[in-house]
């Protein structure tokens, strides 16, 4: 395991156990579907079977006569949301839009949209009521892809959605974006190699094992709370009042543990018809989406279709690229096609350059967020292109990288320079690794590299450091923790106060209780939630040292604080622990409790790079993951422990992107695969041990030079097994994923492996 | 003179020029300096007043965050670009 | 979930008692581990679950020499793999019940419940087939003998009549050089089910194959006798000629459809591959023995 | 919208009486046939380490122990644990002093959120007291049933080995 250097510090970079860690090993942690009230009625939700169709009317009379069933609700009971793309919380979108996808309104628009909610004394009192509930639909022909969709005379999905470009015409293009630099003909035509590639990928899912879950209570007085697993409890409470039409302020959202997001437990689903169904019912309801709604009716990411055409010189200098990319939102608009377009070229140093985004609506669930939204899709694309003109130019892979590598000063493809980054060092890491450095042998066998680029996010947080009467410290912040990032803010906290790390206790509240902490996503907890925290504890610290210079009667600026020790620092008094002094707080004015909150500016961008060796069977065209190392820019590694587990995850869930995952669905537009069995996310017998190294550039924006690594190792992973499969069989594979059945095909076509012939000759 | 990069599909308000140079002290000054040159710009960016949550603005390669309210500096480059939920 | 009542005899006789009383209402409940899913799926509504796990005589492994092999209805699977005569004596039948699901799931499934689910991909059933196995049944009038290859009659549908119960499999016990092999395809390395399966057994006269069975799942509608691959073989030398022919045989046997587990042109193609594959490792065991 | 209007008494579904022993504890409780051990375990005995994530035996969170074997609680009738004996991951634990497993897991890092842990720690139980000693194989082979999404089952893997390796059970 990669172990940080930890520098001058005394807790930061080392692996303590996680304060949250002994609960989760006994089965006491509470997640979502943990609670239960008094009275506590159980909802399920009733989804359309058909992919597009109008909904002529519901039935639910036969229902609520079932005994047990409580309420039944619909899209009638939610107000009539403004057409239109406007601030909700934090989040740009359409409130019509985001109702919509929560109750149906006219039409349904996907296989497994909801269309009525019901409440009940036990759950299968409410499964067996949704049996009872008559819905008279009109069905339309599917548009499942963003072929289909583009099409002139396509079927249309939303009557009112248009675009700049089409003016007044109905489409399901939602937008339009472009990024234009230089001179791309000129580019092409300095150029000595020249790749042109079709890319597809298929629609896959985050895959938390966690289904959605929340209870809902709504109070006589008009108060309501959710308790519900979430990535972003303040998101939760903003959308779901917008959905509701009630005030922000009359909503508390407590956020349970997590059990995994991704990125896809950043927006709402039954978190306001839990309220909904409480209001109607007047006692506590909870929902727990089964594992089939959760892969037809939540969000996962795109699936995409993506051109490249790149150009070099014979001595590897890129010196043109045109990307064409068309992502699937889902039934609404907001696919992470921006994502995908301002990533697509971010490690690369190109003059001449052309990029197109299309965000197409199609009949399948709207996409939400998926760790690096949009950009694992890009890097699949580029990154074999990339890998290929490498070898025309008979470059080694990384090192055709290193020589076009965005570095700092480098002029992003959006437009302004990058600052200091670790583009370089990433791959330099693979290049100068144990695995890229052994010799890989044997028979159809393939070692492949790519990298990849993340933005990482800032975006506000707020954290409150509570100094107790013993000499403990308590670090409260509301970004919840899926992946032991409380770990990390007590550890900024311990060191900053020079305290051990047992001795600081981590929170997680609730919407109510800490000012606003935006969605945990982006790679942002450590980075800017930790950006509050360790503000907080500088507040708390300076406040201590005004309170020892009180019972010195001295300056505080003749106070220092230094490993949990005060000293006056011309030491004419014996120093003073944080222990003694907190014994003495209220005679010196009373508790300390440090504060910060900030809108985190200096977001530093996160590179990766992954190297795997694959073998294949040209039999049956089944990839086996022989061995898989990946680098990562971390800027600094709080708990390296969990940064490795950050990188390694991140790989894994880009393995299985790349080998077996997809979003199946028939003609009529019915996801066929709604179940584990056949959603194939990588098992442990699938995968090898995964190295890492992480390599620590720090970010010149944060006090503690920390970047954020949740999420960029999942974008090389489908490019690297992609170019590993070249190096094994002399084919490109250029279609996620790459299942047995379609390398298959490819071997077939390709003619290679003597078995494979003679079958092929049958 | 501060200096916007236009993005490229807005450029036909522009005559196509892609970077355009505006006198102002912030955000605010800097969409009305490109509304008096050209006329209808500021409703691409504007949103009630502030800058809508579908753009997100770069001043001197670090993203801003408070809307109109930014200040820019004489010599600053100014890039208005779509906003990236983070990991959302 | 809807309700239904739930009764667990303790006897073959009270069971198929139950089982008459309720009739087409009522369904034999072994391990569960696909009727539970089905139920909750609502595919199968049965208002009375008989539960077969108390019956001693349906959970017993007997094997003997020379009368061969009588595996109980409802036996774990994970009690098959953890025998050593199954291991030793029917090794393709252990590793085909040691395939299905995880071990929690072999810890409960049983290969009676793998074959009255009735689906064609069932793991154990063309490994049961290529050991000529017979399925005993039992009803209010007496019981019967059914082949394996002809108890599944389409997807989810047995020769089962309302009031029936499967009570063992008969299975002949091993002649001299002789095994039996099963192998699958699935795209990961475990959890998934088969997209195609190939069971063989092989009795051996030096390199001359005296009797052969080969069986093949999830490439039809039912579970698939492959009576033509397996003739083919009888009275040849082993060679690679003669096991080319009989994949090609193989193959040809399947009628495989399109689904999100693989396409039809896909599968044809590995049935051929396993069954080359399943072959030689039946061969090689038989020749040991 | 509709609020249901039928108020009259109706007779609540038919519960069956179940004795078992649980976590070493003589158990009751009355459950309906249709009711999964899973659901006995979470929602009548308030016992929530078992977790819920896909109901169909395909992920292994809610996997518990019956006469020493794993099994998915989600795939078992509550009927079913008449006269059995059924370890949780709450029972995992002596006491105050958690199970090697248990530690192994915190110090090791092996889990992020956590929700697939208790069933890991049961599967990874019953193969440590049947094997002692496995190889990665092994134990990659014994943890198949339990999907985990945060950890690539890396670190999993590790504290399982380390367990193993330190000996102690």
């Amino acid at each position: 395991m990669a172990e940080s250097t930890n520098g001058h510090y005394k807790v930061i970079g080392t692996r303590p156990i996680r304060h949250d860690g002994v609960d989760k090993v006994i089965g006491r942690a509470k997640y979502g579907a943990d609670y239960a009230f008094p009275g506590m009625l159980f909802g399920k939700v009733l989804r359309s079977p058909h992919a597009h169709a109008i909904i002529r009317s519901i039935n639910a009379e036969k229902a609520l006569k079932l005994p047990g069933v409580k309420a039944v609700v619909t899209s009638a009971d939610l107000p009539e949301a403004e057409d239109k793309t406007e601030q909700v919380g934090e989040a740009a979108l359409n409130p019509r839009h985001l109702s919509m996808n929560i109750l149906a309104r006219g039409k349904a628009l996907y296989d497994g949209h909801a269309v009525a909610a019901v409440a009940a004394t036990s759950p299968h009192i409410a499964e067996e009521a949704l049996r009872l509930i008559e819905v008279d639909y009109e069905v339309l022909p599917p548009v499942m892809t963003v072929e289909e969709a583009m099409k002139p005379g396509a079927e249309i999905l939303l009557p009112n959605l248009r675009n700049k470009e089409e003016g007044d015409n109905p489409t399901n293009v939602a937008q339009h974006l472009q990024f234009k630099r230089g001179d791309l003909e000129a580019g092409f035509r300095a150029a000595d190699f020249i790749v042109e590639r079709e890319f597809h990928t298929a629609m896959v899912h985050q895959g938390y094992i966690e289904p959605h879950n929340a209870v809902g209570i709504w109070n006589a007085d008009g108060q309501g709370t959710i308790y519900c697993s979430t990535q972003g409890p303040f998101e939760v409470r903003s959308l779901s009042a917008q959905v509701l039409g009630v005030p922000v302020g009359k909503i508390k959202v407590v956020p349970a543990e997590i059990g995994g997001g991704f990125g896809g437990k950043t927006t709402i689903y039954l978190e306001p018809l839990s309220l909904l169904l409480s209001r109607h019912t007047g006692r506590p309801v909870k929902l727990v989406m089964t594992r089939s709604e959760v892969l037809r009716a939540s969000g996962p990411t795109s699936g995409s279709t993506i051109k490249i055409k790149a150009g070099c010189t014979r001595d590897g200098r890129i010196t043109a690229a045109q990307c064409w990319l068309a992502y699937e939102a889902g039934a609404f608009p907001g696919s992470p096609v921006g994502a995908g377009a301002m990533t697509i070229l971010a490690p690369y140093a190109i003059e001449n350059l052309l990029v197109d985004g299309y965000d197409v609506v199609v009949n399948r669930p709207k996409t939400a967020a998926y760790r690096a939204p949009g950009a694992t899709n890009a890097a699949f694309a580029i990154e074999t292109v990339i890998d290929e003109l490498a070898e025309k130019c008979g470059i080694d892979p990384l090192d055709f990288r290193v020589m076009n590598g965005s570095k700092e000063g480098t002029a992003q493809l959006i437009g302004p320079p990058y600052r200091r980054i670790g583009y370089i060092e990433t791959v330099e890491a693979i290049k100068n690794s144990p695995h890229y450095k052994s010799p890989l042998t044997g028979p159809n066998r393939g070692r492949g590299v790519a990298t990849g680029f993340w933005f990482n996010a800032g975006m506000q947080s707020s954290a409150v450091v509570n100094i107790h009467s013993d000499g403990t410290a308590s670090v409260v912040t509301g970004s919840p923790d899926i992946g032991g990032s409380r770990a990390s803010m007590a550890m900024i906290t311990a060191e900053v106060l020079g305290l051990p790390i047992t001795d600081v206790r981590p929170l997680v509240t609730d919407t109510d209780s800490i000012g606003q902490c935006d969605v945990t996503g982006g790679s942002r907890v450590t980075f800017a939630t930790g950006t509050a925290v360790y503000e907080a504890a500088q507040d708390a610290a300076r406040q201590l040292r005004e309170r020892a210079a009180r019972v010195w009667e001295k300056k505080p600026e003749d106070v220092e604080l230094r490993d949990g020790m005060l000293h006056a620092k011309d030491a004419s008094v014996a120093p003073m622990s944080i222990k003694q002094l907190a014994g003495r707080l209220a005679r010196t004015g009373g508790p300390v409790s440090g504060r910060a909150s900030v809108n985190a500016r200096g977001v530093g961008p996160a590179f990766a790079a992954t190297c795997v060796d694959i073998e294949i069977d040209p039999d049956t065209g089944k990839i086996q993951i022989l061995r898989c190392t990946v680098a990562q820019d971390a800027g600094k590694a709080i708990h390296p422990s969990y940064v490795e587990g950050q990188l390694q995850g991140g790989t894994a869930q880009g393995l299985g992107w790349a080998l077996n995952e997809e979003y199946v669905y028939d003609t009529e537009g019915h996801l066929r695969n709604t179940g584990f069995l056949d959603y194939r996310i990588p098992t442990c017998l699938d995968l090898p041990m995964i190295e890492t190294i992480v390599v620590e550039v720090p970010n010149p924006g944060h006090p503690l030079g920390v970047r954020g690594v949740g999420e960029v190792s999942i974008v090389p992973p489908p490019a690297a097994v992609a170019n590993a499969i070249y190096r094994a069989t002399g084919i490109r594979m250029t279609e996620l994923p790459m299942s047995p059945p379609r390398v298959l095909k490819a071997i077939l076509k390709h003619g290679r492996g003597q078995e494979v012939q003679s079958a092929a000759a049958r | 003179m501060a200096t916007v990069i236009i993005p490229s599909l807005l450029r036909k308000l522009t005559g196509g020029r892609e970077r355009v140079d505006v006198v102002a002290k912030n955000i605010r000054e800097v969409v009305a300096d490109l509304e008096r040159q050209f006329p209808g710009f500021a409703a691409h960016l504007l949103d009630d007043g502030d800058i809508k949550g579908s753009i997100a603005v770069s001043i001197d390669g670090e993203m801003g965050t408070g809307g109109v309210l930014d200040r820019v500096r004489p010599d600053s480059e100014i890039y208005f670009l779509p906003a990236i939920g983070g990991g959302r | 979930m809807h309700e239904f009542s739930y009764e667990a005899p303790t006897s073959l006789a009270q069971a198929i008692a139950l089982l008459k009383r309720h009739g087409e209402k009522a369904r034999p409940f072994s391990g569960g581990t696909d009727i539970l899913i089905q139920m909750r799926a609502g595919v199968r509504r049965p208002a009375h679950l008989v539960d077969l796990k108390q019956i001693k005589d349906l959970r017993q492994i007997k094997f003997d020499a020379k009368k061969g092999l009588r595996l109980g209805a409802t036996v774990p699977c994970i009690e098959i793999y953890e025998n050593a005569q199954m291991r030793k004596n029917y090794p393709g039948l252990t590793e085909a019940a040691h395939l299905i699901g995880s071990l929690q799931i072999q810890s409960r499934a049983s290969v009676g419940g793998n074959l009255c689910n009735g689906s064609p991909a069932a793991d154990t059933t063309p490994a049961l087939i290529a050991l000529g196995a017979k399925a005993k049944v039992a009803g209010g009038r007496g019981s019967r003998q059914v082949p394996v290859e002809d108890f599944v009659v389409s997807p989810g549908r047995t020769v089962l009549k309302a009031g029936e119960l499967l009570v063992e499999f008969l299975i002949p016990a091993p002649k001299r050089h002789s095994s039996d092999a099963y192998l699958r395809f699935i795209p990961r390395n475990e959890m998934d089910i088969a997209v195609v399966g190939v069971g063989a057994s092989l009795t051996l006269d030096g390199d001359v194959v005296k009797a052969a069975r080969i069986a093949l799942g999830a490439v039809g509608p039912t579970p698939i006798f492959a009576a033509k691959a397996s003739e083919s073989l009888v009275g040849k030398e082993l060679d690679d000629a003669a096991i080319e022919t009989a994949a090609q045989l193989a193959s040809e046997a399947s009628s495989p459809i399109d689904d999100m587990r693989g396409t039809a042109e896909f599968r044809r193609h590995i049935v051929s591959v396993l069954t080359r594959r399943t072959i030689k490792i039946a061969a090689e065991r038989a020749r040991k023995r | 919208m509709a609020v249901s209007k039928n108020h009259k008494k109706t007779s609540a579904p038919k519960k069956v009486k179940v004795e078992t022993t649980i976590n070493g504890e003589a158990t009751e409780f009355l459950c309906e046939p249709r009711q999964s051990l899973l659901e006995v375990l979470r929602d009548v005995l308030e016992m929530t380490g078992s977790k819920e994530g896909c109901l169909t035996g395909d992920c292994g969170a809610c996997t518990v122990l019956v006469d020493g074997r794993p099994v998915c609680s989600c795939l078992m009738l509550g009927v079913e644990a008449q006269d059995k004996n059924i370890t949780s991951v709450e029972g995992l634990a002596v006491g105050a002093k958690l199970h090697p497993l248990q530690q192994k897991f915190l110090e090791d890092a092996s889990l992020q959120c956590g929700v697939c842990t208790p069933g890991f720690l049961m599967s990874a139980k019953a193969l440590l007291d049947k094997n002692p000693n496995p190889t990665e194989a092994e134990v990659r082979y014994a943890l198949a049933g339990n999907l985990c999404r945060c950890t690539g089952y890396d670190k999993i893997v590790h504290a399982v080995l380390d367990v193993a390796q330190e000996g102690r059970r």
